[in-house]
């Protein structure tokens, strides 16, 4: 098959999904598409080596500049999630020519304590925030059309999945790849390596803060325990390396085999099905370290190598 | 004392080492020689366990040592001098030393007196005996890492490339105190590069390419063979 | 060990602002450093494993959960004493801890930071989904007569039982030390943790040490679930927030620095304990946990860097 | 590549197969329930759901049809929740909604529930904010748990009944120990308001609330669970009534922190959703009073919650450890009783029959519909004021339904 | 006007004096020997250089312009090139990809441009295996990727740092032979070698350095007779 082909009928495919299916499926591809972009931009940022605990900061960021924006300012929602984006761009960027001196679990549990901070901050600011009982909005985004959600989150993907792309076709590729792999060797190359990390980071958490901003817009409040949850941090990590890290197929694929296993086994077993959860990641790890999307592709290189053989020897 | 038969030794799926077979007996010195990618080195690490045999198998004293680990290999009395040394970065000289013996029974009654006798050999060891191992040159790490491989009282001393990346006094020295070490009833197997001052060490040699035997001869024949002049030693 | 002027300075700075803290809020200097030595007592086997075995155990609080459970259970069952249960508890766990190592870590030792990352997480949450199927998400207690036992100083009063935290804390560093220094498995595990392979070569056997150090880490949590249990209300996710403060601890001492995770447990603890006592500001407690973290690491950074 | 795509495509079409299949037979009366089975509330409250819906089904069932109980897992998490009603109302196609703890989880579901207005009962979430977002227009909509606002009153009245009963208690200053998440928090506003009215002499705490302070600290749920420098403020404080609001995990070691620092109110009392599992064992429980809804102590004056909890032992084999499970089983009889009176499913005729219908619940108080501060349709708005003594709960107010009288001061 | 020039340079780390007071010049289309014991501070100059590390004290002077306080990227898009002294190849990309990097960011080219480059360079370092993974690479390859990646962003000065250590005779001459081919465009190269047969062939003059300082100077047939440096370095064996 062409590849190209199946692309299409994969975009078109998902375009068309909502004529097809009801709210509650639709729900739950909105879902996993906002787990799925959030483990594409942890899988970006660390396709520079730097291994980010701060998806869940981010997020929280961009959800509670947008649900602010709306509630206080009476901003658009969909203009929103766009300051929602900036607001964690920007805070980023101030954050990043600290931060980014950090390097390996330094770096890690720094953006997690600034996750913690965020939240911190964000509850004890009761004057604007709400504190800790959080804001609602009026209204969800396009009053909770879950075909007009739907295709909001799918655009939004989609536009994540292109800078994904975009990542791995042009010039950034080598830089990032360079610094990943040996940083001295990069800067000794001609690469600056502190413009192309804060590039990644900024770029990464303005999708974490649009998707945060999204997710607030969807359900239509914010509050600090379930904003800055660390599931946003640890689902989509996981399914970075389910799927298979340094890639743009690895987390779109972990993304939906574990939002769809898990969708499906609290249905199975309505008690413990997290045991089984649990189970299936071990296993993952176990017998395919290199993630589903790597084993999987080399399982068929290998299968496609034993066919020319076979071709071969007639 | 060590033989080798029929080994295959593969990577993922790239055999590296194929059929290959050697002897080396008590008290002899080998050299193997051969260029970058030869397998000089899997080999090394094939008979010390670090990586596993496809096929064939490696016989010590009688005793085949093919599936052990490398610990117990150590035990057995092969010592290893590492390619990249492989030190014990945050302790003294003096504690690397001791390592090299306290897990070996029988040296380990010995410690006292084999850190002399390796004092002797490499006085710098004695001079810097407190420094940290990661904060000595790399000539001096050598040293060490051969120091701690002879606390061993091993029956066979390997060596991978000792000579790589050492000032050419160094060189010079390390193989003077190779001679020396000779002497006292331990065999020897020497991967090199540095194929001239090898020669000046061993009593026989096999030369290695592609994985295979090219071809194997004593020292004297080895430095009069024109491949080798030409391609290892320049001339 | 000699110190210079400048660690001279730090020290004597270090002791006033204890002086200080000790006249203006004397019970957030004495929670502070029971806490404190709580937190490190926990992250000193976390600092164990990540520094020998290169693991970043995200279960670790999870095993404290299961130690604690394991001394409830027998509480419950055989109305045994806490602290007399240490002994069964480390044993049990010891095995548990082993046998999840056997079956999981170690098959991916050479995999990779983040492959054992998610392998932990998987380990974790089958822990905590399990503990909540057999005890449910209700919390227990124990009741002793002893773990709310207090002291008075004029009319200020304060529990003693948690200074068993800080004399634990203390005997286990040193312990610790004195092991890795003084034995021949110790030093082992110091070869191990510097390189495996140099470890492999002097005739060590590194899976054994591998496995040893993990038990050791896993008992050493049994031991403070035993002790913690008579304060805790036990539930399922009750260990898991330790993951977290044990991994901010370690990075915070630097890799490799036992006593450094000592000192900032304790330091942090008090710097809790201070915010928590001024009336309005308990909220911004955290703030000074995780604020304090990143300074300490990025002030290293600047001077490692130059 | 090309076979990555093929894995995609293949779960796409793995997701429709899954979802689309589920959802068939309409012969019986569909209800879906939301609930957190993970944990202990929401397991339970489900149990007793289960339990109401056998007893319909073994009494005929409702309008002569069964009744079924289609029950989804919120996790505890805000997008599971929600996405769990969009699965009810569109595969399962349910008549009603019925469930739910946690405000955070509600307040994600309350866009899906606004958007196909089903008549919905909902059982817990205490949260003004959640009210805020139902809205006034919400006429579909039933809120059984009282609002923090109004649990806050109704201890104000309690407290001033028990006053006028026992001139011995003398109640003027009050500290309220908070946990700093949503609940907490929540209270301690709810609190403070009540505290300014009262200095006016107006509101429930009129009388019983001279002089408020609050303060906050870290659940033991939330990681937290070092009381000591919260309880340091309050024992400064010397206060008549002590309150905290927390969770469960909190009880017993802030009751241990609290004797061991010399903190002695003459009145302990605590306000958390459940309790430790036997925390009437702990020699520390004696004489603390609690805020609740429900007591196994009840058995002893009420027949509803008698039978509520023989039948719950039996059938599930253990004993209801959380109000939840009461609530729950109320939350379905409740609903069956509307149908009934209402004769039809049509949602006009459920929604005015449930208005006007009265259950007496096996929490004691008889159920009925009123206004709050904004919805329509609110349930139950007062608590109750329990005690334990020698290792049991006892309701002290109502004296309605009053197991024995409060034992005071509380003391060590 | 020297390519390059140092002038009194002095590193310390903490209280160790790594290089001090290092003064020396190298010419366009000269090639300088920097010899010296293990430890003597050879690679530590050449990260000096290159900008990897900071100097302590001192000026770096590279075509006439004062760099000493420019980042090691903006050094190597000036024209200061350097081998590692273990190849330090990107596993993911390519061996000709490797080679590109040099080009998109030294010299700030498009992907196409650069890969021109790169096939060029190939060319002259006599490369062909473009497209292979690196870990199918043999020890010479590499050593040629990480000296076509340091030639792809079109230096005018070029450090090599043991580029012949772990090859034997044939594959060293054949290096050899590249840089003298190099040497005829002009550029100023310096050599770090412990092969001393490597030295002699190629270089027109060598500094020895021992302990951070430059014990002695000229060309290699000189230096190698004086005894301080038999005694710190040569040994006397040959």
């Amino acid at each position: 098959m062409n590849k190209k082909a199946i692309l299409i009928i994969l975009t078109a495919l998902a375009v068309v999904l909502p004529f097809f299916t009801g709210a509650y499926v639709l729900s739950i591809f909105i879902s996993i598409f906002v787990f799925l972009s959030l483990s594409l931009s942890w899988d970006m940022m660390l396709r520079t080596g730097q291994l980010s605990f701060g998806t869940a900061g981010f997020f929280g960021i961009g959800a509670y500049a947008s649900a602010l924006a709306v509630a206080n300012l009476g901003l658009n929602p969909i203009l929103s999630i766009i300051l929602g984006g900036l607001f964690s761009a920007i805070i980023a960027f101030a954050l990043g020519f600290v931060v980014l001196r950090l390097r390996e679990i330094y770096f890690a549990i720094t953006t997690l304590a600034l996750t913690h901070v965020f939240s911190v901050i964000i509850r004890n600011l009761s004057d604007i925030t709400g504190g800790a009982s959080g804001t609602i909005l009026p209204n969800a985004i396009f009053n909770g059309d879950p075909k007009l959600i739907y295709w909001a989150i799918l655009l939004i993907t989609f536009m994540v999945i292109g800078i994904s792309e975009m990542f791995k076709r042009t010039k950034i590729r080598f830089a990032i790849n360079s610094i990943r792999n040996d940083e001295t060797t990069a800067k000794s190359s001609g690469i600056d390596v502190f413009k192309y990390l804060l590039l990644v980071f900024v770029i990464t958490s303005a999708i974490q803060g649009v998707i945060g901003a999204f997710y607030a817009q969807q359900f239509a409040f914010v509050n600090p325990e379930s904003t800055f949850s660390l599931n946003f941090l640890l689902l989509p990590i996981a399914m970075a390396l389910v799927g298979g890290i340094y890639t743009t197929s690895g987390p779109i694929i972990g993304a939906l085999i574990l939002g769809l296993i898990s969708e499906y086994l609290k249905l199975l077993i309505p008690y413990g099905h997290l045991v089984v959860y649990g189970v299936i990641i071990v296993l993952v790890v176990l017998f395919l370290p290199e993630g589903i999307f790597k084993s999987v592709k080399k399982l068929f290189a290998s299968k496609d190598n034993v066919g020319s053989d076979i071709n071969a020897q007639s | 004392m060590l033989e080798i038969n029929n080994l295959d030794v593969s990577y993922d799926k790239i055999q590296v080492i194929w059929d290959l077979s050697l002897k080396i007996s008590n008290n002899e010195a080998v050299g193997i020689f051969g260029p970058n990618g030869s397998g000089k080195s899997t080999l090394i690490k094939a008979i010390m366990g670090l990586v596993s045999a496809g096929s064939g198998e490696v016989i010590y004293n009688g005793e085949s040592i093919t599936d052990f680990e490398t610990h117990n290999i150590t035990k057995k009395g092969i010592a290893l001098v590492p390619q990249r040394r492989e030190l014990f970065p945050l302790m003294s000289v003096k504690e690397n030393l001791r390592l090299g013996a306290a897990y070996i029974p029988k040296a380990r009654k010995r410690i006292e007196e084999n850190l002399q006798s390796i004092y002797q050999i490499f006085p710098i060891l004695k001079e810097r005996e407190k420094q940290l191992a990661g904060t000595m040159s790399g000539g001096q790490q050598r040293m060490l890492a051969v120091g701690r491989a002879l606390m061993s009282n091993p029956k066979l001393l390997i060596l991978d490339e000792p000579s790589i990346g050492l000032q050419p006094s160094l060189v010079t020295d390390l193989f003077k105190k190779l001679n020396e070490i000779k002497k006292q009833d331990v065999s020897v197997l020497l991967a090199e590069q540095n194929v001239r001052q090898g020669l000046k060490v061993i009593d026989r040699g096999y030369v290695l390419e592609n994985g295979k035997i090219a071809f194997a001869d004593n020292a004297e024949k080895l430095s009069n063979n024109e491949h080798i002049q030409k391609t290892y030693l320049g001339l | 060990m000699s110190l210079t002027k400048k660690q001279y300075i730090m020290l004597f700075l270090l002791a006033l602002i204890i002086l200080i803290i000790a006249l203006w809020q004397p019970h957030a200097l004495i929670y502070g450093i029971q806490r404190g030595s709580l937190y490190a007592l926990i992250a000193l086997p976390l600092a164990l494993v990540l520094g020998i075995l290169g693991v970043l155990n995200l279960a670790h609080g999870e095993f404290l959960t299961v130690g604690l459970y394991l001394s409830y259970m027998l509480y419950e069952r055989f109305n045994l004493d806490p602290l007399l249960s240490i002994i069964p508890v480390v044993i049990i766990l010891s095995l548990i801890g082993a046998g999840i190592y056997l079956l999981t870590i170690k098959h991916v030792l050479k995999d990779g930071h983040l492959n054992q990352l998610l392998l932990t997480f998987g380990v974790s949450l089958i822990l905590i989904e399990i503990i909540n199927i057999i005890w449910t998400s209700r919390p227990r207690n124990v009741f002793t007569s002893y773990s709310y036992s207090s002291m008075s100083i004029g009319n200020f009063s304060f529990g003693t039982y948690e200074f068993l935290y800080f004399f634990m804390a203390i005997a286990v560093l040193i312990l610790l030390q004195l092991f890795l220094k003084k034995t021949r498995l110790g030093q082992a595990t110091f070869a191990v943790g510097q390189n495996p392979r140099g470890a492999k070569i002097v005739g060590i056997n590194v899976s054994y040490v591998y496995l040893f150090v993990f038990t050791l880490a896993v008992a050493i949590l049994g031991l403070v679930g035993a002790v913690m249990l008579p304060r805790t209300a036990i539930f399922p996710a009750v260990g898991s927030p330790f993951s977290l403060k044990s991994f901010a601890l370690a990075a915070m001492a630097g890799l490799g620095n036992m006593n450094g995770i000592l000192i900032a447990g304790i330091g942090l603890g008090i710097g809790e304990a201070v915010i928590k006592s001024i009336p309005g500001a308990g909220g911004w407690a955290d703030i000074v946990f995780f604020g304090v973290l990143i300074a300490v690491i990025i002030a290293r950074s600047y001077r490692e860097g130059n | 590549m090309k076979k990555s795509y093929l894995l995609i495509v293949l779960s796409f079409l793995l997701a429709f197969v899954l979802f689309s299949m589920s959802g068939m037979a309409q012969e019986p009366i569909k209800i879906g329930a939301v609930n957190p089975l993970g944990d202990i509330t929401g397991r339970q409250s489900t149990n007793a759901m289960e339990l109401a819906v056998a007893e319909i089904n073994e009494a005929g069932g409702l309008l002569g049809r069964p009744v079924e109980l289609i029950v989804v897992d919120s996790e505890f998490r805000p997008e599971k929740g929600a996405a769990a009603i969009e699965k009810l109302a569109t595969v399962d196609e349910v008549d009603f909604f019925v469930g739910g703890m946690s405000s955070g989880v509600h307040l994600a579901q309350i866009p899906s529930l606004k958007k196909y207005k089903k008549v919905t009962v909902w059982a817990g979430a205490a949260s003004h904010k959640a009210e805020e977002a139902i809205g006034a227009d919400a006429d579909w909509y039933f809120h059984l748990h009282p609002w923090d606002y109004q649990q806050g009153a109704s201890y104000g009245v309690g407290w001033n009944a028990i006053v006028k009963e026992n001139p011995e208690i003398d109640i003027a200053r009050v500290f309220l120990a908070y946990e700093e998440g949503a609940f907490g928090s929540d209270s301690y506003k709810a609190y403070a308001a009540m505290a300014e009215q009262a200095s006016e002499g107006k509101g429930a705490f009129a009388g019983v609330m001279e002089e408020f302070k609050g303060a906050s600290f870290k659940s033991a749920a939330m990681g937290g669970g070092d009381y000591r420098a919260m309880l340091q403020q309050a024992k400064e404080y010397n206060p008549d009534l002590f309150i905290w609001a927390g969770y469960d995990a909190d009880a017993i070691p802030m009751l241990g922190q609290a004797r061991e620092i010399g903190f002695e109110p003459n009145l302990y009392v605590g306000a958390p959703p459940g309790w430790p599992a036997n925390f009437g064992r702990n020699p520390l429980s004696d004489k603390v009073i609690l805020y609740g809804m429900w007591a196994p102590a009840l058995n002893e004056v009420s027949d509803v919650a008698k039978h509520f909890w023989d039948a719950y032992v039996e059938m599930h084999d253990e004993e209801p450890a959380t109000y939840f499970a009461p609530l729950g089983y109320t939350n379905i009889k409740f609903l069956a009783k509307g149908i009934e009176k209402a004769g039809t499913l049509e949602k006009e005729a459920v929604i005015s029959a449930l208005k006007s219908t009265k259950y007496v619940s096996p929490l004691g108080s008889t159920l009925e519909i009123s206004p709050s501060n904004i919805i329509q349709n609110q349930g139950f708005t007062r608590q109750k004021i329990l005690q334990y003594q020698d290792g049991k709960q006892h309701v002290i107010w109502p004296f309605e339904f009053a197991t024995t009288e409060i034992e005071y001061p509380f003391s060590w | 006007m020297p390519s390059l020039e140092t002038k009194n340079v002095v590193k310390k780390f903490g209280g160790l004096v790594a290089t001090n007071d290092l003064s020396f010049s190298v010419d366009n289309g000269e090639i300088l020997g920097i010899i010296g014991p293990n430890g003597a501070g050879k690679t530590t100059i050449i990260n000096l250089i290159a900008g990897t590390l900071p100097v302590t004290s001192g000026k770096i002077i590279f075509s006439g312009e004062d760099v000493t306080n420019f980042a090691a990227h903006e050094r190597n898009q000036k024209g200061i090139s350097r081998t590692f002294q273990t190849v330090r190849p990107l596993d993911d990309l390519t061996a000709i990809e490797n080679i590109m990097i040099g080009a998109l960011f030294g010299q700030k080219m498009g992907l196409k441009d650069a890969r021109e480059v790169a096939k060029e360079i190939c060319k002259l370092i006599g490369f062909n295996n473009f497209d292979r993974s690196i870990d199918q690479l043999t020890v010479l390859e590499l050593k040629k990727i990480e000296l076509g990646r340091a030639l792809a962003s079109d230096p005018d000065l070029l450090f090599l740092d043991e580029l012949m250590a772990g090859l034997n005779m044939e594959e060293t001459y054949e290096l050899i032979d590249v840089i003298r081919k190099l040497q005829k465009r002009d550029l100023a190269i310096c050599v770090v070698e412990h092969i001393m047969k490597v030295v002699k062939e190629l270089t027109s003059r060598v500094i020895v350095l021992d302990q951070g300082q430059i014990i002695a100077k000229g060309p290699y047939e000189e230096v190698s007779q004086q005894k301080n440096v038999i005694a710190a370095y040569l040994g006397e064996d040959e």
